[in-house]
C-alpha cells in the first residue's frame, strides 16, 4: 500500500470524503442554511473534476489489482463529476422551492457519484459489485426523497426491487465467472482464458448473467420496465442526473467486462447484445411516441439512446474496438449534456405538487421564454441527431463504427429509430412553439445557466468536435 | 469434512426429537374439551376486542435496523482481531477508517434523534 | 460431494428466487426472494472456492452479506415509509407498479 | 461415499429446496419469512461442509439471525402478515416466467452434462486452515482492503437512508413550524393528488 | 490561401452574420430588423455577383476551392471544403437572387415575430448556399439537414391552418431519405478514408462494389427532395401550408437541392449504377410529369395547383438529367433555374392574391382582370413562362431537355421524350385554366371589386424575376455557356463507365 494507490483513485476519494464531510456538516447546520451543504458538495465535485483532469493515465493497477486508473476511467471520472455538478445546480433551487432543502440529498448524491467513478476504475469483480451497490443504494433512497409524496416512494420501491433483482443477476454472474476461471480479478480471468484453464461454459453463463444484470442498469429492453415509472416518480433533478450518469456507469462496466470476455465468447455473446440493441432502439422509440408526460417521454428517450449505445457495445467485439469505445464515450458526453439541459427545462417548468409535467403544460412556453425554448429546441435536435449538434457527431461516430464492424443491420435499425424519434422530439417543439398556452417556468439563475450553457455547449462543441473526439479517442482502456 | 460436524447434527436431531415427542404426548394423552370461551385469547379475564396483534411503533424498526447495520461490522472486526499482529499498523489504520466511517453514521443517527425514544 | 450437487442446489435456489420476484406481488416476499437469489450466489461462491481452493470466493461472500444488510435496511425502510403514507403495501394497490 | 452420508446430503438438499418453495408459495408472509430462516440455516450447514465455517457463522448470525428477524419485525410492524395473493394472469408475466425457467433449466442441464467430466468429481479435500478467520483476515487486509473500506461507505449510506426515510423530524418540524405546516398537511390526502412534502 | 478574399466564404456566411446581427436588435424595432435582414440578403447577392465575376466560365472544373481540415473522426478526416463550378454557380445565384425577393414579399405579410422570421430566413439561406457549395460529403450532409430546421419553423410558425401537420411531415419525410444517405456517406468514407468529394471521386473504384446500394441510398434522399413520384406526397402539404416566402424558397430552391444532389453525387460517384438506373428514374420522371399535370388540373386551390405543377416541372429536370446527354443535362440545369424563377413567381402572385382576399379557392375569384390589371398582366407573363411559351425561359429549358433526351442512348427509346411532350401540352392546359378562372370571364364576386392593385413593392418583387424570365427566354447563351463546360466534365466522368458497360 503506497501513496500511489491513493493517487490512482484520487477523484473517487475526493468525492467520497466530501460526501462524508457534507454529512457531518449537515448534522450541525441549522435548518435554513442547508445551501451550504450544496456549496460544499459543489466544491468537492469541482475538486474531483480537477483531480480527474490533472491525473495522468497509468498502465498499472492499484490496491492489489482492485482498480486501474487508465484513460477510460479518468475520462469517466471527469464526466461523472461534471454531471454531478450540474445535478447539484438542478437540485438547489428545486428543493428550496419544494421546501425540502436537505443535506442528505447532497451526501447521497456524492456517494452515488463516487460509486459511478469507482465503476469506471474497477478491475476486479468485487469492485464492480461494490461500485454497483454504492451507486445504486443512494439512488434508491434519493428516488424516494419526497418522503410524503407517494409517487416518489413507490418509484423508489420499484427501483429498489428491480435494482436488487439486477444485482442478483450480476452477483450470480460473478459467481459463475469465478467458477469458470478461479479468479474474480480481470487479470486472472484473462490469464485463465489465455492459458486454456478456463471453463468456458461457466464463463459464458456468467458473462450472460452479467450482461443481463447491467442491461437493467442501462435500461435496455426488455429489462427497462422500471425506467419510466422511476423517472416519473423520482424528483426531477435526480432523474436528470440519474439518466445521464447511471447509464454511463452501466456502460462503463459493460465495456470493461465485455472487452475481457469477448475474445473467448464473442460469437456467443455478440448476437445477444445485438438483439438487445435492436430491441431497445425499436421499443424505446416506439413507446416514446405515445407519451404525453415529459418525464416519461424523456425516460423512453433515454431507453432509446441506450439502444444506440448498445450498437457500440456490439462493435467492441471487432477489430474496431478502440473506435467503438471512443464513440461510446463521445456519445455519452453528448447525450449527458443535452439530457441535463433538457431536464433543467423540465425542472424549471415543474410546478409544486408535480404539476406542469404534461406536454400540454409546455404549450407556448418557447415563445414566452425564448431562451429556454431555444435551448430545449437545441436539446431535442441533438437527441434526434440533426447536424450542428453534438448528438449528430455522436451518431455519426457510432454508425461509422457500426459500419466498420459490419453491423449493417443494426445501423439501418438505428437510422429508422432516429427517424421515429424525430416525431416525438419534435412534438415537444410543437408544443413549445406552435401552440398557445399558459405555461409558466421558473426563472432561476442556476437553471437558466444550465439550460443555456448546455445548449451553447451542444452547439459550439459541435462546431469544433475535434478536441472532444481526440480526448475520447485517447481515453483508452487498459487491457489486462 | 462432514464427519466433524456429525455430533452437532446428532444433538440437533435429538433436541428436535425431544420437542416433538413432548408435544406429541400432550396432544395424544391430554384431555381436550374445547368450548368457545376456552379457545378465546386470554386477556386477563376481559372480553377480547379488536385484532389480537397490535402494530408496533416504527421506532422499534429504526433501532433494529441500526443494530443490524452496526452488527455487520462484527464479521470484519473478528477477521481483523485474528490477524491483528500480522497486519500491524496499516491494518490498524484501515480498521480505524472503517470504524470511523461507521462512527460518522452513528453521529448522524444520534444527531438526527434516531436513538431517542421520545 | 461433487461440485455439481452444490451448483444444482444453488441454481434451484436462484430460480425459485427469480420466480418469487416475478410471480409474487407482495413486496416483502419479493424482497425475500431477492435474498434467496443472493444466497444462491453465495452458495455457488463457496462451492467454487472449495473447488478451486481459492479463498477470494469466500471473501466475496462477506461483502455480499454486508451489502445485503444495507439493502435490507433501505428496502424495508422504503416499505415502512410507504406504509406510513398509504397504510398498505399491497403491490396491486401501488399505482406505480402497474408495469 | 457411504449411503448414510449420501442420505444426509440428500436430506439437506431436500430441505433447501422445500423451504425455498415454501417461501415462494406461502400465503402468509410470516410463514415465508420462517421458511427462509430455515433455508438459510440449512445453507449454513452446507457452508460447513464446504470448509467455510466462518461464513456459516456469519450466515447464521447475520442472515438468518439478524436480517430475517428484521423481516419478521417489519411484517409485524406493518401488520401485513395477511396479504391476499391475487391471481396474476398477466400475459407478459407468464411469458417472462417461462423464459426465466427455460433459461435456468438450460443452465442446469449445461452444468450437469456439458461440463460433466470435471464437476462430477468429488471436491478436493481442503487444507485445515483454508478458511480460518486468520486466513480470511490476511486476505482482507491485503488484497481486499479497498473493497473493505468501500463497504463502510455503503453501510453509511444505508444508515442515512434508513433514518431519513422512516423518521419524521419532530424537532425540525417544530422549529420551522410556520414553514412546514402547510406542507405537512396534504400527507393524509389520497394518493391521486400526489401530495407534496 | 487567403480565405478572406474568397467570395465563397462571404456568400456562404454573410447571411449567417446577418442573422446574428438581427438577433441582437430589439424585438420592437421591426423596421430595423427588416432592413438589416434585407441588407444582409442584398449583400449576399452582391457577393454572389462577385463570385460570378471571378468565375472562369471556360473551365468545367471546381474553382476557388477552399479546403481546410476540420476534424478527424477516428482516422477519417472531415474537411471544410467549398468549391464552385458552373452548375453550382447558377444555383447560388438563383438562391441569392430569390431570397431578397421572397423577403420583400413577407414585408407586410409577416407582422408577428418579425425578428424570428428574418433570423430563420437568413439561416436558411446560409444552409441552402452551403448545400450547393459543399465539397465534403459530411459538410454537405450538415448543410443539407440544417436547412430542415429553419424551414420547419417557417412552416410551423407562420404557416396556415394545417401548418403543424405539414411542418412535421416535411421534416420527417426529408429526414427519412437523408438518414440512409448518411449511412452511405459513412460507408464511402470508411472505404476511401476520406469524405472529400474530389478525393472520393478519384477513388470511386474502392466502393464500386456496393454502388447500387449507395446509389439507392443517395437517390432516395434526393428523390424525396425533388420530389419524384411517388415520394412527392409531402410537397403539396408543405407548399400549401407554408407562408408565401417559405413556398417561394421551398419550390424555388429547396427542390433544386434534390436535383443538384443527383447531378453532383449520384452521377459521377456511381456511374454504372446511374446507367442501370437511368431508364427507371427517367420513367418515374415521366410518370411524375403526367401525374403532376393531371392532378394540378383537378385542383380547386390555386396554391395546391401550383404545388402540383412543381411535381410536373421537376419531372422534366429529372428526365433531362437521366437522359445523360450533354444537351439534356444542360437543359435540365437550365430548367432548374427556370423553375425557380417561374414557380417562385407563381407562388408570389398567388400569395399576393391571398393577401387581398384571404382565400386560395379559385372559385372565389374570376374576372378580376379589370380590377387589378397590373397584377393580371404580370401574372400572365409568369403563367406563360411556366407553360413554356416560346420566348420565355421555360421554352428554352424544356425544349433543350426534350431534344436532348429524344435520342439519348442511355434511355434507348424516344418514348420517354415523346410522353414528356404530352406534359408540355398539359402544362399549358392547367396553367391557362388557372389564369382563366382567376382573371377572365365576368366578375362573379362583388367583394372583389374593391381589390387593390399591386403596389410598388409588389411590382418591384415581380419585375426582376420577369426580366430574368425573358432574358433566358430570348438570349440563353450566357447561361448555357456557364453550364456547358461543367456538364461536359460531369458527363466525362460518367460516360467512360458507359463504354465499359456496353
Amino acid at each position: 500500500m503506497s501513496i500511489n494507490d491513493f493517487l490512482a483513485i484520487l477523484p473517487v476519494l475526493v468525492v467520497l470524503v466530501t460526501g462524508v464531510l457534507v454529512m457531518v456538516a449537515d448534522v450541525f447546520l441549522p435548518e435554513g442554511r442547508k445551501g451550504i451543504a450544496a456549496l460544499l458538495s459543489g466544491l468537492g465535485l469541482a475538486a474531483g473534476l480537477g483531480a480527474a483532469l490533472a491525473a495522468v493515465p497509468s498502465t498499472g493497477t492499484a490496491f492489489a489489482g482492485m482498480v486501474v486508473a487508465d484513460g477510460f476511467s479518468l475520462f469517466l471520472d471527469a464526466l461523472f463529476a461534471a454531471v454531478g455538478l450540474v445535478g447539484i445546480g438542478l437540485a438547489y433551487d428545486y428543493f428550496k422551492r419544494m421546501r425540502l432543502q436537505r443535506g442528505e440529498y447532497y451526501t447521497l448524491l456524492l456517494f452515488s457519484i463516487g460509486g459511478m467513478m469507482l465503476m469506471g476504475h474497477a478491475n476486479d469483480l468485487v469492485m464492480f459489485f461494490l461500485a454497483l451497490e454504492l451507486l445504486s443504494i443512494p439512488l434508491y433512497i434519493l428516488s424516494g426523497f419526497f418522503r410524503a409524496r407517494l409517487a416518489s416512494q413507490e418509484a423508489a420501491l420499484k427501483y429498489f426491487l428491480l435494482g436488487a433483482f439486477s444485482s442478483g443477476f450480476v452477483l450470480y454472474g460473478i459467481a459463475m465467472v469465478f467458477g469458470g476461471t478461479a479468479s474474480i480479478n480481470l487479470e486472472g480471468i484473462v490469464a485463465a482464458v489465455r492459458d486454456g484453464s478456463a471453463n468456458l461454459t461457466f464463463l459464458l453463463v456468467g458473462a450472460a448473467l452479467l450482461v443481463v444484470g447491467f442491461a437493467f442498469k442501462v435500461s435496455a429492453v426488455p429489462f427497462h420496465a422500471w425506467t419510466p415509472d422511476v423517472y416519473e416518480g423520482a424528483p426531477s433533478p435526480l432523474t436528470g442526473f440519474m439518466s445521464s450518469a447511471t447509464k454511463a456507469a452501466g456502460f462503463a462496466a459493460l465495456i470493461r467486462l465485455l472487452l475481457v470476455v469477448f475474445p473467448a465468447l464473442g460469437e456467443n455473446l455478440a448476437p445477444v447484445v445485438s438483439g438487445l440493441a435492436a430491441l431497445t432502439m425499436i421499443a424505446g422509440n416506439l413507446i416514446a411516441l405515445v407519451q404525453t408526460n415529459i418525464k416519461r417521454l424523456l425516460a423512453y428517450s433515454s431507453i432509446a439512446h441506450a439502444g444506440y449505445l448498445l450498437i457500440g457495445l456490439v462493435a467492441v467485439n471487432s477489430s474496431a474496438a478502440g473506435d467503438a469505445v471512443a464513440a461510446m464515450l463521445f456519445y455519452l458526453v453528448g447525450y449527458a449534456i443535452a439530457n441535463l439541459g433538457a431536464w433543467s427545462v423540465v425542472v424549471a417548468a415543474e410546478q409544486a405538487e408535480g404539476r406542469g409535467l404534461e406536454l400540454e403544460d409546455y404549450s407556448g412556453l418557447g415563445r414566452k421564454y425564448p431562451w429556454l425554448g431555444v435551448a430545449m429546441l437545441v436539446f431535442m435536435l441533438s437527441f434526434i441527431g440533426v447536424p450542428l449538434t453534438l448528438g449528430f457527431w455522436g451518431k455519426l461516430y457510432l454508425f461509422r463504427v457500426a459500419l466498420e464492424s459490419g453491423l449493417f443491420g443494426l445501423a439501418v435499425i438505428g437510422i429508422a429509430a432516429s427517424l421515429v424519434s424525430a416525431y416525438y422530439y419534435l412534438r415537444v417543439v410543437v408544443y413549445m412553439f406552435f401552440r398557445d398556452g399558459e405555461g409558466v417556468a421558473r426563472r432561476d439563475v442556476w437553471l437558466n445557466l444550465i439550460a443555456i450553457g448546455s445548449a451553447a455547449a451542444v452547439v459550439l462543441m459541435a462546431l469544433v468536435p475535434g478536441d472532444l473526439l481526440q480526448v475520447a479517442a485517447q481515453a483508452v482502456l487498459r487491457v489486462p | 469434512m462432514l464427519q466433524e460436524y456429525l455430533p452437532l447434527l446428532i444433538i440437533f436431531l435429538i433436541a428436535l426429537l425431544v420437542g416433538i415427542i413432548a408435544m406429541l404426548l400432550g396432544y395424544l394423552f391430554g384431555p381436550k374439551r374445547p368450548t368457545r370461551r376456552k379457545s378465546a385469547p386470554y386477556e386477563s379475564g376481559m372480553v377480547p376486542y379488536g385484532p389480537g396483534r397490535r402494530r408496533m411503533s416504527v421506532r422499534f424498526y429504526l433501532i433494529a435496523v441500526l443494530f443490524i447495520l452496526f452488527d455487520i461490522e462484527v464479521i470484519f472486526v473478528i477477521s481483523w482481531a485474528t490477524v491483528v499482529r500480522q497486519v500491524g499498523v496499516p491494518g490498524l489504520i484501515a480498521m480505524a477508517i472503517f470504524l470511523g466511517l461507521l462512527e460518522v453514521a452513528h453521529l448522524y443517527a444520534w444527531k438526527k434523534g434516531a436513538l431517542e425514544w421520545e | 460431494m461433487p461440485l455439481s450437487y452444490y451448483l444444482i442446489l444453488s441454481a434451484i435456489m436462484f430460480l425459485i428466487g427469480i420466480l418469487g420476484v416475478l410471480l409474487r406481488r407482495n413486496p416483502l416476499i419479493m424482497f425475500m426472494s431477492l435474498e434467496l437469489m443472493f444466497n444462491a450466489a453465495n452458495l455457488a461462491f463457496v462451492a467454487f472456492a472449495a473447488y478451486h481452493q481459492a479463498l477470494s470466493g469466500q471473501l466475496f461472500v462477506f461483502f455480499v452479506m454486508t451489502v445485503a444488510a444495507a439493502e435490507v435496511a433501505v428496502g424495508l425502510a422504503l416499505m415502512v415509509a410507504i406504509f406510513r403514507t398509504r397504510h398498505t403495501i399491497d403491490v396491486d394497490e401501488l399505482s406505480m407498479l402497474q408495469g | 461415499m457411504s449411503i448414510g452420508v449420501m442420505l444426509v446430503y440428500g436430506l439437506l438438499g431436500l430441505i433447501v429446496v422445500i423451504t425455498a418453495l415454501g417461501m415462494l408459495t406461502s400465503r402468509n408472509a410470516v410463514y415465508s419469512a420462517l421458511f427462509l430462516v430455515l433455508n438459510f440455516a440449512t445453507v449454513a450447514v452446507l457452508y460447513m461442509t464446504l470448509g467455510a465455517p466462518f461464513i456459516a457463522l456469519a450466515q447464521v448470525s447475520v442472515y438468518a439471525g439478524a436480517i430475517m428477524v428484521l423481516f419478521l419485525f417489519v411484517i409485524m410492524l406493518l401488520g401485513a402478515e395477511h396479504i391476499t395473493q391475487r391471481s396474476t394472469g398477466r400475459g407478459h408475466r407468464v411469458l417472462s416466467v417461462l423464459v426465466a425457467v427455460a433459461l435456468l433449466a438450460e443452465a442446469v442441464i449445461y452444468i450437469l452434462f456439458r461440463g460433466a467430466g470435471v464437476e462430477m468429481a468429488a471436491l478436493p479435500s481442503l487444507p485445515p486452515d483454508f478458511a480460518s478467520p486468520a486466513a480470511i483476515g490476511q486476505l482482507l487486509f491485503s488484497q481486499f482492503l479497498l473493497p473493505f473500506e468501500i463497504t463502510a461507505v455503503i453501510l453509511l449510506s444505508a444508515v442515512i437512508g434508513a433514518i431519513y426515510l422512516t423518521r419524521r423530524e419532530r424537532q425540525a418540524a417544530a422549529r420551522t413550524a410556520a414553514a412546514e405546516q402547510p406542507a405537512e398537511k396534504p400527507v393524509e390526502e389520497p394518493a391521486e393528488k400526489t401530495p407534496i412534502y | 490561401m487567403n480565405l478572406s478574399n474568397n467570395p465563397l466564404l462571404w456568400v456562404t456566411f454573410l447571411p449567417l452574420a446577418g442573422a446574428l446581427l438581427v438577433a441582437l436588435l430589439p424585438d420592437a424595432r421591426r423596421s430595423w430588423i427588416r432592413w438589416t435582414a434585407m441588407a444582409a440578403a442584398l449583400a449576399t447577392f452582391a457577393a454572389s455577383l462577385w463570385l460570378l465575376a471571378g468565375f472562369d466560365p471556360s473551365s468545367g472544373q471546381m474553382q476557388m476551392v477552399i479546403q481546410v481540415p476540420w476534424l478527424r473522426v477516428a482516422g477519417i478526416s472531415i474537411d471544410f471544403a467549398l468549391g464552385v463550378d458552373g452548375i453550382t454557380l447558377l444555383m447560388v445565384l438563383l438562391t441569392a437572387f430569390l431570397v431578397p425577393l421572397a423577403m420583400l414579399s413577407a414585408w407586410s405579410g409577416v407582422r408577428e415575430r418579425v425578428k424570428g422570421f428574418m433570423i430563420l430566413f437568413l439561416l436558411l439561406e446560409t444552409g441552402l448556399i452551403g448545400v450547393f457549395l459543399a465539397l465534403d460529403l459530411v459538410l454537405f450532409y450538415i448543410f443539407w439537414e440544417f436547412t430542415l430546421v429553419p424551414m420547419y419553423f417557417l412552416i410551423g410558425l407562420w404557416g396556415y391552418s394545417r401548418r403543424i401537420y405539414a411542418a412535421l411531415k416535411f421534416f420527417i419525410f426529408t429526414m427519412f431519405g437523408s438518414l440512409l444517405m448518411l449511412l452511405a456517406i459513412i460507408f464511402m468514407g470508411l472505404q476511401a478514408g476520406t469524405f472529400n468529394y474530389t478525393d472520393l471521386l478519384a477513388q470511386r473504384e474502392l466502393f464500386a462494389g456496393a454502388q447500387l446500394w449507395l446509389f439507392f441510398a443517395f437517390a432516395l434522399a434526393f428523390a424525396i427532395k425533388v420530389p419524384m413520384f411517388p415520394l412527392h406526397t409531402w410537397l403539396p402539404d408543405a407548399h400549401v401550408e407554408a407562408p408565401t416566402a417559405g413556398s417561394v424558397i421551398l419550390a424555388g430552391i429547396m427542390l433544386k437541392m434534390g436535383a443538384y444532389g443527383f447531378l453532383r453525387y449520384n452521377l459521377p460517384l456511381f456511374p454504372e449504377a446511374t446507367l442501370r438506373a437511368a431508364p427507371w428514374l427517367a420513367g418515374l420522371a415521366v410518370v411524375g410529369i403526367l401525374y403532376g399535370a393531371a392532378t394540378a388540373f383537378a385542383q380547386k386551390d390555386a396554391k395546391r395547383l401550383v404545388a402540383y405543377s412543381s411535381v410536373s416541372h421537376l419531372g422534366f429536370v429529372m428526365l433531362g438529367i437521366f437522359a445523360l446527354t450533354q444537351q439534356s443535362v444542360a437543359g435540365g440545369v437550365l430548367q432548374m433555374v427556370n423553375h425557380g424563377l417561374s414557380t417562385g413567381a407563381l407562388f408570389l402572385v398567388v400569395g399576393m392574391l391571398y393577401e387581398r382576399r384571404h382565400t386560395r379557392d379559385m372559385a372565389a375569384y374570376g374576372g378580376i382582370w379589370k380590377v387589378v390589371p397590373v397584377l393580371g398582366a404580370l401574372m400572365l407573363a409568369v403563367v406563360l413562362s411556366s407553360a413554356a411559351l416560346p420566348g420565355t425561359n421555360g421554352f428554352v429549358g424544356e425544349f433543350t431537355i426534350l431534344l436532348g433526351s429524344f435520342g439519348a442512348p442511355a434511355l434507348g427509346t424516344p418514348w420517354f421524350a415523346g410522353l414528356a411532350t404530352v406534359g408540355v401540352i398539359l402544362a399549358a392546359v392547367y396553367l391557362l385554366h388557372l389564369y382563366e378562372r382567376l382573371f377572365l370571364g365576368p366578375l362573379t364576386h362583388e367583394e372583389n371589386r374593391q381589390m387593390p392593385d399591386l403596389n410598388l413593392r409588389e411590382v418591384l418583387i415581380l419585375v426582376p424575376i420577369l426580366v430574368m424570365v425573358f432574358w433566358i427566354g430570348l438570349y440563353p447563351q450566357p447561361f448555357l455557356d456557364l453550364i456547358n463546360p461543367s456538364v461536359e466534365t460531369l458527363l466525362q466522368s460518367v460516360l467512360p463507365a458507359a463504354v465499359a458497360m456496353h
